[in-house]
């Protein structure tokens, strides 16, 4: 826990800083009593009781009386803060916070989507919290702010960032399989920064489809490349046959522009066999007509498009720059300037080995990344083993052009 | 260990409870016709209240029992009512 | 045993031979030794499952299993180690195996009944069991079953559910018991100011058997009528509230951390006078704190829910009761410490156990304080924090009392000692490692890791390794202790009846204590619970 | 060898402990609906009028009256009088059936109009209406099952009696069983007007 700046996290640490501080004296007081009084009456020392008292109404008293002040302090001053956390600032920029299991969308004020809180510093934010299936939590750490989304309710948070720099939100209710994965971040922008992103968007040249996915957090349960899991995957859907169930029969069709409407806005009637019906149904207050078209077309000449992420995106959005710079510092793990041309000595099954960095190196290290560790760094990366072999083929090429400068 | 068996209630006074009870049933009914607001809750449940005291004093012979399991149904009943009424903080506030 | 050195008392003394006269016992030793059987089982496994947990936690990623099979494997620690194992453990076990002995009783109330509630947490076990492996797969909605999700995941919850229905129903035959029990069937002269403290805290805890358990048996049946009608009781779009479900199911279970917790200090309120050789400070204020606890602890449900989208005005009135509670516990922490002021300390095993019971449960209750203020509680509520916080309690202080008691009555219930230098061995490595895993799941907590996460961010690691480390030297130290107290019961010494001195009724029967548990004549009591004067310890 | 301990008292207070958890069983369902009536106060009260009052009052008559039985059965046999009490037994049975007859034609119909939790047109009649109906049902499938089971015990007992096992000097199963038969019957005198009078 760093010290942090801003309101809602001062307001929490002070109590915690005060019920922390109070447990702590009271513990340590507790325990030596209580070893002193082990040692200096132990019963080679004390054969027999010295003393034969009872009880004491005064000891009682006083034991009843400290305790009932002290709690009641902490009671009073967790209170008043809590009120403070729950009174959002006048002026307050709002966003619309939707929790689905396992994504989430903020929407801004200017209607536009996204799956990242890009907030400016120095202004409150308040985010209204809602979730469209089963409970959900919005958890910022660094903010000290955390709310339930409870399906039919609206609930809230509010927060300031002081500083600019990306912080994290957790999902901390639990929801299901990709609990653990539902998470964002809020990105904290300085002024200028945040007079750039609020510009119109600038056409980014990704067709609308695909905004429209990435939007709504489908991306969440479906793979775009081909790979399954929880839910079918997208990938080249035009053509394909499917075995679907429709009131408990099972019959064979193929996939069409009908058949992906009905699967968007009313999944449960008819399900793909094999899946769990959990995917929630989109109406069209959520995506609207002219969108389900867009996500429809895009879906079904996918094909057409190898489109992947490009390098740098991958090794932002896996997280890969919060331990890599790109820079020739180290935060925690190498930096990836001049990766390309580096010889490094990592450890292998108990052995130090020197080795050329190539495309199988850097294959190994993406994949296996504890099978061997670099010479002075701890064995903490994750495997990236999720990621579709497409990705991993784009990053070993990326990380082999880093040639220095 | 000390027995405590219960005199006989005679048959007449169950007979008297029972007709009591037909008659606030009756009550109630006729009650839920007649428009009195929020009341028309609270007349309902004030009616069931002495129904179920008839029932548990009489019928169950609470009357007959010791202290103690008086002091029981009592601790019950303030349990039940913290459970109902402290519910109420969270739904009344919300 | 003087008289014959094959005496084996109950163990052997039965209407029935064999395996029957076990299963279908009424006494209540026997019923007692049977729970403590499944209880010592089933945690065994909750256990293996808890470092299964820690394993997978070793590493960011997928290290030993699946998200899924993570999910599940939370889910069924906690359901064992709540229902299953803390929530019967002592009450059901000690309680079972000491209550009518220590207030001169030849049996409890309704030994009929007893049997069926050993019935009912058997067979209850035993769906949790199947539940594990049929259907569609194990329960994966945690120990709380939150609608709505529970209501729509397709895992076999209903089966889950309805298994802890029957624990819950063993759970109020067991309340019911033991209050008729103490009411009815106290010896002459066993006057409410001479019951030991450890039959008072079973009374507190059978009050808040009684009357919390039925509401999580309503509520779990709502769960599954929900999944089997899909009414939508819970379901918003119809009209439902799904906070309404957390209402209910913290009214039981919020009480039910007292059911885990009273009974333990009882044992502890045993062992600390017998081994200070001091009457314990304060009886009065002991006797009445622990019903003050099951009193105020049915007032305290909701803060569970200060982040569930609950008013605040009810964040504010809970926060406050949450303090109230805290009192009790704070004047029993006292009371214990006091009594060993100018007392003749010996620090026997079960003593040990006692005093990091002790510091276990001081660090948890405090840990809950920090937990009961509104504004910290939020950035704490859902965090390893928490999790810290329950075990500390839990297993730091209702587990550790459960191995005070084994220590402690051992002897009593086998006639047999177990090896005092192991004891010491595995009491060491149990508390260290103990406090390595959970205090550093604190601090990961503080430091926003959210709890039941099958995965986490990378700077989490070190702090998590640091844990998994830890739950290896606790359970080195409980395979230490467990192994040692089975070899003192088969062939320890011998002991005789009263070999730690202390001054309770069981300890004037003989160990093992006989079937009608004082022969002929019923026992009459003339002093108080911890009259040490003239008291001396058997040699063994 | 068992212990043979006798204790009246201690049955009878075990049995209203019993009791107590029974009607903390209940509390559940009434909480809900307590905080649903908060909330749908006038769709409530409409949907209370879908449920058929006659059916109802004569289902209280019966419920009330067989509390009287019952509890004539108790004094008839500390009395003594064997032949009365099965009698009184027997009728407090067989109303137990009018009352489970009786409700299921009124579930009967209910159904066939298609109430019923999780129905479609229950669905369509909105969130306060579907939460009663919800309430209704399981409240009263409970309550049902509560009069099955204190219908058969008291079979079991009159059983007993009639084989002289339940005699003037020992009557607590009796006596037990004529406490659980009234419980059931306090559940329904609140259960019925909270359901079945809510003004319109
Ligand atoms: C044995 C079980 C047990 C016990 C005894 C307790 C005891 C307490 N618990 Fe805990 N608790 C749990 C089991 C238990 N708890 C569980 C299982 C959960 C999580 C459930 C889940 O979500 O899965 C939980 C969660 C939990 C929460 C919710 C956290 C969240 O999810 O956000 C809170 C909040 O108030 C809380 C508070 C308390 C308090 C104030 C006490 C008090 O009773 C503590 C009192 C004790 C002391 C205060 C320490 C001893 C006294 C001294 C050392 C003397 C000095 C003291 C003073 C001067 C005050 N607990
Ligand atoms: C009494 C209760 C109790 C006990 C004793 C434990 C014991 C342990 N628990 Fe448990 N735990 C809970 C109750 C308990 N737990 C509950 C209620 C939850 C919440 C579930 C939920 O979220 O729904 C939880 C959740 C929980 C989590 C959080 C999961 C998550 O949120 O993602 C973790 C993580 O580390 C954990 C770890 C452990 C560990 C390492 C132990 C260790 O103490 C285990 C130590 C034991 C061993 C290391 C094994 C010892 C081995 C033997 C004894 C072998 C002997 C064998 C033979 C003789 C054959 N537990
Ligand atoms: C909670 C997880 C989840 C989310 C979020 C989700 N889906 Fe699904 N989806 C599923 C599952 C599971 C299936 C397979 C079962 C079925 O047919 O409903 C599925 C099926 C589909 C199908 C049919 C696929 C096929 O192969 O036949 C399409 C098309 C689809 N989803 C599109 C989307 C789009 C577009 C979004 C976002 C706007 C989305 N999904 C969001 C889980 C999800
Ligand atoms: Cu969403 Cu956890
Ligand atoms: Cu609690």
């Amino acid at each position: 826990m760093n010290p942090l700046t801003n309101p809602t996290a001062q307001a929490v640490d002070e109590v915690l800083i005060y019920i922390f501080g109070f447990s702590l004296i009271l513990l340590l007081g507790i325990t030596a009593v209580t070893i002193y009084f082990v040692i200096r009456y132990r019963r080679s020392k004390n054969p027999e009781p010295t003393s034969d008292v009872a009880h004491s109404f005064w000891l009682e008293a006083v034991w009843t009386l400290l305790p009932t002040i002290i709690v009641l302090t902490m009671f009073w001053y967790g209170w008043v803060n809590y009120v403070g956390l729950r009174e959002v600032p006048e002026g307050a920029l709002e966003v619309k916070a939707t929790a689905r299991m396992w994504s989430w969308q903020f929407e801004y004020p200017d209607g536009r989507r996204d799956n990242k809180l890009t907030v400016p510093v120095g202004t409150p934010v308040k985010v209204t919290l809602v979730s469209v299936d089963v409970l959900h939590s919005f958890f910022a750490p660094a903010f000290r702010i955390k709310r339930d989304m409870v399906p039919g309710m609206e609930t809230y948070v509010w927060f300031t960032a002081t500083e600019a720099g990306t912080y994290d939100i957790f999902c901390t209710e639990y929801c299901g399989l990709g609990h653990s994965d539902m998470i964002t971040t809020i990105e904290a922008l300085n002024e200028e920064e945040y007079a750039e992103w609020s510009k119109p968007a600038a056409p980014s040249g990704e067709p609308r489809g695909l905004i429209v996915i990435n939007e709504q957090g489908c991306t969440g349960c479906h793979s775009l490349d081909g790979s399954e899991g929880i839910a079918p995957s997208l990938f080249q859907l035009a053509g394909q046959t499917r075995r679907i169930v429709v009131n408990g029969q099972t019959k064979e069709i193929t996939v069409d522009e009908d058949y992906l409407k009905r699967a968007i806005r009313d999944p449960e009637s008819e399900m793909v066999e094999g899946y769990d019906p959990m995917m929630p149904p989109y109406d069209s207050a959520t995506v609207s007509d002219a969108d389900l078209q867009a996500v429809i077309d895009y879906l079904l000449d996918k094909e057409t498009e190898p489109a992947g992420p490009d390098a740098k995106q991958l090794l932002e959005e896996n997280g890969c720059l919060g331990c890599h710079s790109n820079d020739g510092s180290i935060i925690v793990g190498p930096s990836f300037k001049g990766i390309g041309q580096r010889q490094v000595t990592v450890e292998r099954d108990g052995k130090k080995v020197t080795l050329q960095v190539d495309a199988a190196y850097l294959r190994r290290a993406l994949l296996d990344p504890n099978g061997e560790i670099v010479e002075g760094f701890a064995p903490m990366m994750p495997a990236a083993d999720y990621l579709p072999e497409a990705d991993i083929d784009t990053l070993v090429e990326h990380l082999l052009q880093q040639t220095g400068d | 260990m000390s027995e405590e068996t219960h005199v006989p209630v005679p048959y007449r006074t169950f007979i008297l409870i029972w007709v009591a009870l037909l008659i606030l049933t009756g009550i109630t009914v006729a009650v839920s016709r007649v428009d009195v607001g929020a009341l028309n809750i609270w007349v309902a449940l004030g009616v069931a209240s002495i129904k179920s005291s008839l029932v548990i004093f009489f019928f169950m012979h609470l009357k007959q029992e010791s202290i103690l399991f008086k002091i029981g149904l009592l601790t019950m009943l303030v349990i039940l009512a913290i459970f109902v009424g402290m519910t109420f903080l969270d739904i009344l506030y919300r | 045993m003087s008289e014959s050195t094959t005496y084996t008392g109950f163990w052997q003394e039965s209407p029935r031979p064999g395996i029957l006269g076990w299963l279908l016992s009424t006494d209540h030793k026997r019923i007692g030794i049977m729970y403590l059987t499944c209880i010592i089982s089933l945690f065994i496994v909750g256990a293996i499952l808890g470092l299964a947990i820690r394993l997978e936690l070793i590493a960011p990623g997928e290290t030993i299993m699946g998200a899924q099979t993570y999910n599940a494997t939370f889910t069924v620690h906690g359901i064992i180690m709540i229902f299953m194992f803390l929530i019967p453990s002592i009450p059901a076990a000690f309680g079972n195996l000491l209550l009518p002995i220590q207030i001169g009783a030849r049996d409890v109330s309704f030994p009929k009944l007893n049997l069926l509630s050993w019935y009912c947490y058997i067979v209850g076990a035993i769906l949790a069991i199947i539940a594990i492996f049929s259907g569609g797969g194990a329960p994966d909605t945690g120990w709380t079953f939150y609608v709505p999700f529970s209501t729509q995941t397709t895992t076999n919850v209903n089966l889950a559910a309805f298994a802890a229905f029957m624990l819950g129903f063993s759970s109020i035959l067991t309340g019911i018991n033991f209050v008729t029990t103490i009411h009815r069937l106290r010896c002459e002269g066993m006057t409410w100011g001479r019951l030991p403290l450890f039959v008072w805290t079973l009374y507190a805890t059978a009050w808040i058997q009684v009357l919390a358990t039925p509401m999580i048996g309503i509520t779990l049946v709502l769960v599954i009528l929900e999944r089997v009608f899909g009414a939508g009781l819970f379901d918003a779009a119809r009209g439902g509230d799904p906070i309404l479900f957390q209402h209910l199911f913290w009214i039981y279970s919020h009480p039910a951390v007292y059911i885990m917790i009273l009974p333990g200090m009882g044992v502890i309120s045993e062992i600390i006078p017998t081994f200070a050789r001091k009457p314990l400070f304060g009886y009065w204020a002991m006797a009445f704190s622990s019903l003050g606890i099951a009193f105020a602890g049915s007032l305290v449900w909701a803060h569970h829910m200060y982040a569930s989208g609950m008013s605040d005005f009810a964040v504010l009135i809970f926060s406050f009761l949450t303090f109230i509670v805290a009192i009790p516990s704070a004047i029993k922490v006292f009371n214990w410490i006091s009594t060993l002021y100018k007392g003749s300390i010996e620090m026997a095993p079960p003593m040990l156990y006692a005093l990091a019971f002790i510091f276990n449960f001081a660090i948890g209750g405090l840990g809950g304080l920090a937990l009961g203020a509104a504004a910290s509680d939020i950035h704490l509520h859902d965090t390893y924090f928490v999790v810290g916080h329950f075990h500390y309690v839990m297993f730091g202080g209702g587990g550790f009392a459960l191995f005070a008691a084994m220590h402690y009555w051992l002897p009593k219930f086998t006639g047999r000692m177990y090896n005092h230098k192991v004891a010491v061995i595995g009491w060491a490595l149990l508390f260290v490692g103990f406090n390595v895993t959970y205090m550093t799941m604190q601090a990961v907590g503080v430091a926003g890791m959210p709890r039941r996460y099958y995965d986490y961010l990378p700077e989490f690691t070190t702090l998590n390794q640091v844990a998994t480390a830890g739950s290896w030297v606790m359970g080195l130290g409980l395979l230490i202790m467990f192994v040692n107290l089975w070899r003192g019961m088969c062939s320890g010494r011998r002991v005789g009846k009263n070999p730690w001195g202390a001054t309770t009724l069981e300890w004037e029967v003989p160990s093992p204590p006989p079937l009608e548990n004082f022969g002929e004549e019923d026992p009459v009591v003339t002093k108080g619970p911890y009259n040490f004067k003239g008291v001396v310890a058997d040699e063994y | 060898m068992s212990i043979e301990h006798r204790d009246d008292t201690g049955a009878r207070f075990g049995m209203w402990l019993f009791l107590y958890t029974e009607v903390i069983l209940f509390s559940g369902l009434f909480i809900l609906y307590a905080m649903a009536l908060a909330k749908y106060p006038a769709e409530f009260s409409d949907a209370s009028h879908k449920l058929n009052i006659y059916f109802g009052s004569i289902n209280t008559l019966v419920l009330l009256t067989s509390s009287l039985t019952i509890a004539l059965a108790v004094s008839a046999i500390q009395m003594g009088r064997i032949k009365q009490t099965l009698i009184l037994c027997w009728i407090t049975i067989a109303l137990a059936l009018v009352f489970l007859i009786n409700k299921y034609f009124e579930w009967s119909a209910e159904i066939s109009h298609g109430i019923y939790p999780g129905s479609e047109q229950l669905a369509e009649m909105g969130p306060g209406i579907t939460t009663f109906f919800n309430l209704y049902y399981f409240t009263a499938g409970l309550h049902g099952l509560h009069v099955f089971i204190g219908g058969t015990l008291i079979g079991v007992v009159a059983v007993m009696t009639a084989k002289g096992k339940v005699t003037s000097d020992r009557y607590t199963l009796l006596e037990n069983s004529a406490l659980y038969w009234h419980l059931v019957d306090l559940v329904w005198i609140f259960l019925f007007p909270l359901y079945y009078l809510l003004y319109h």
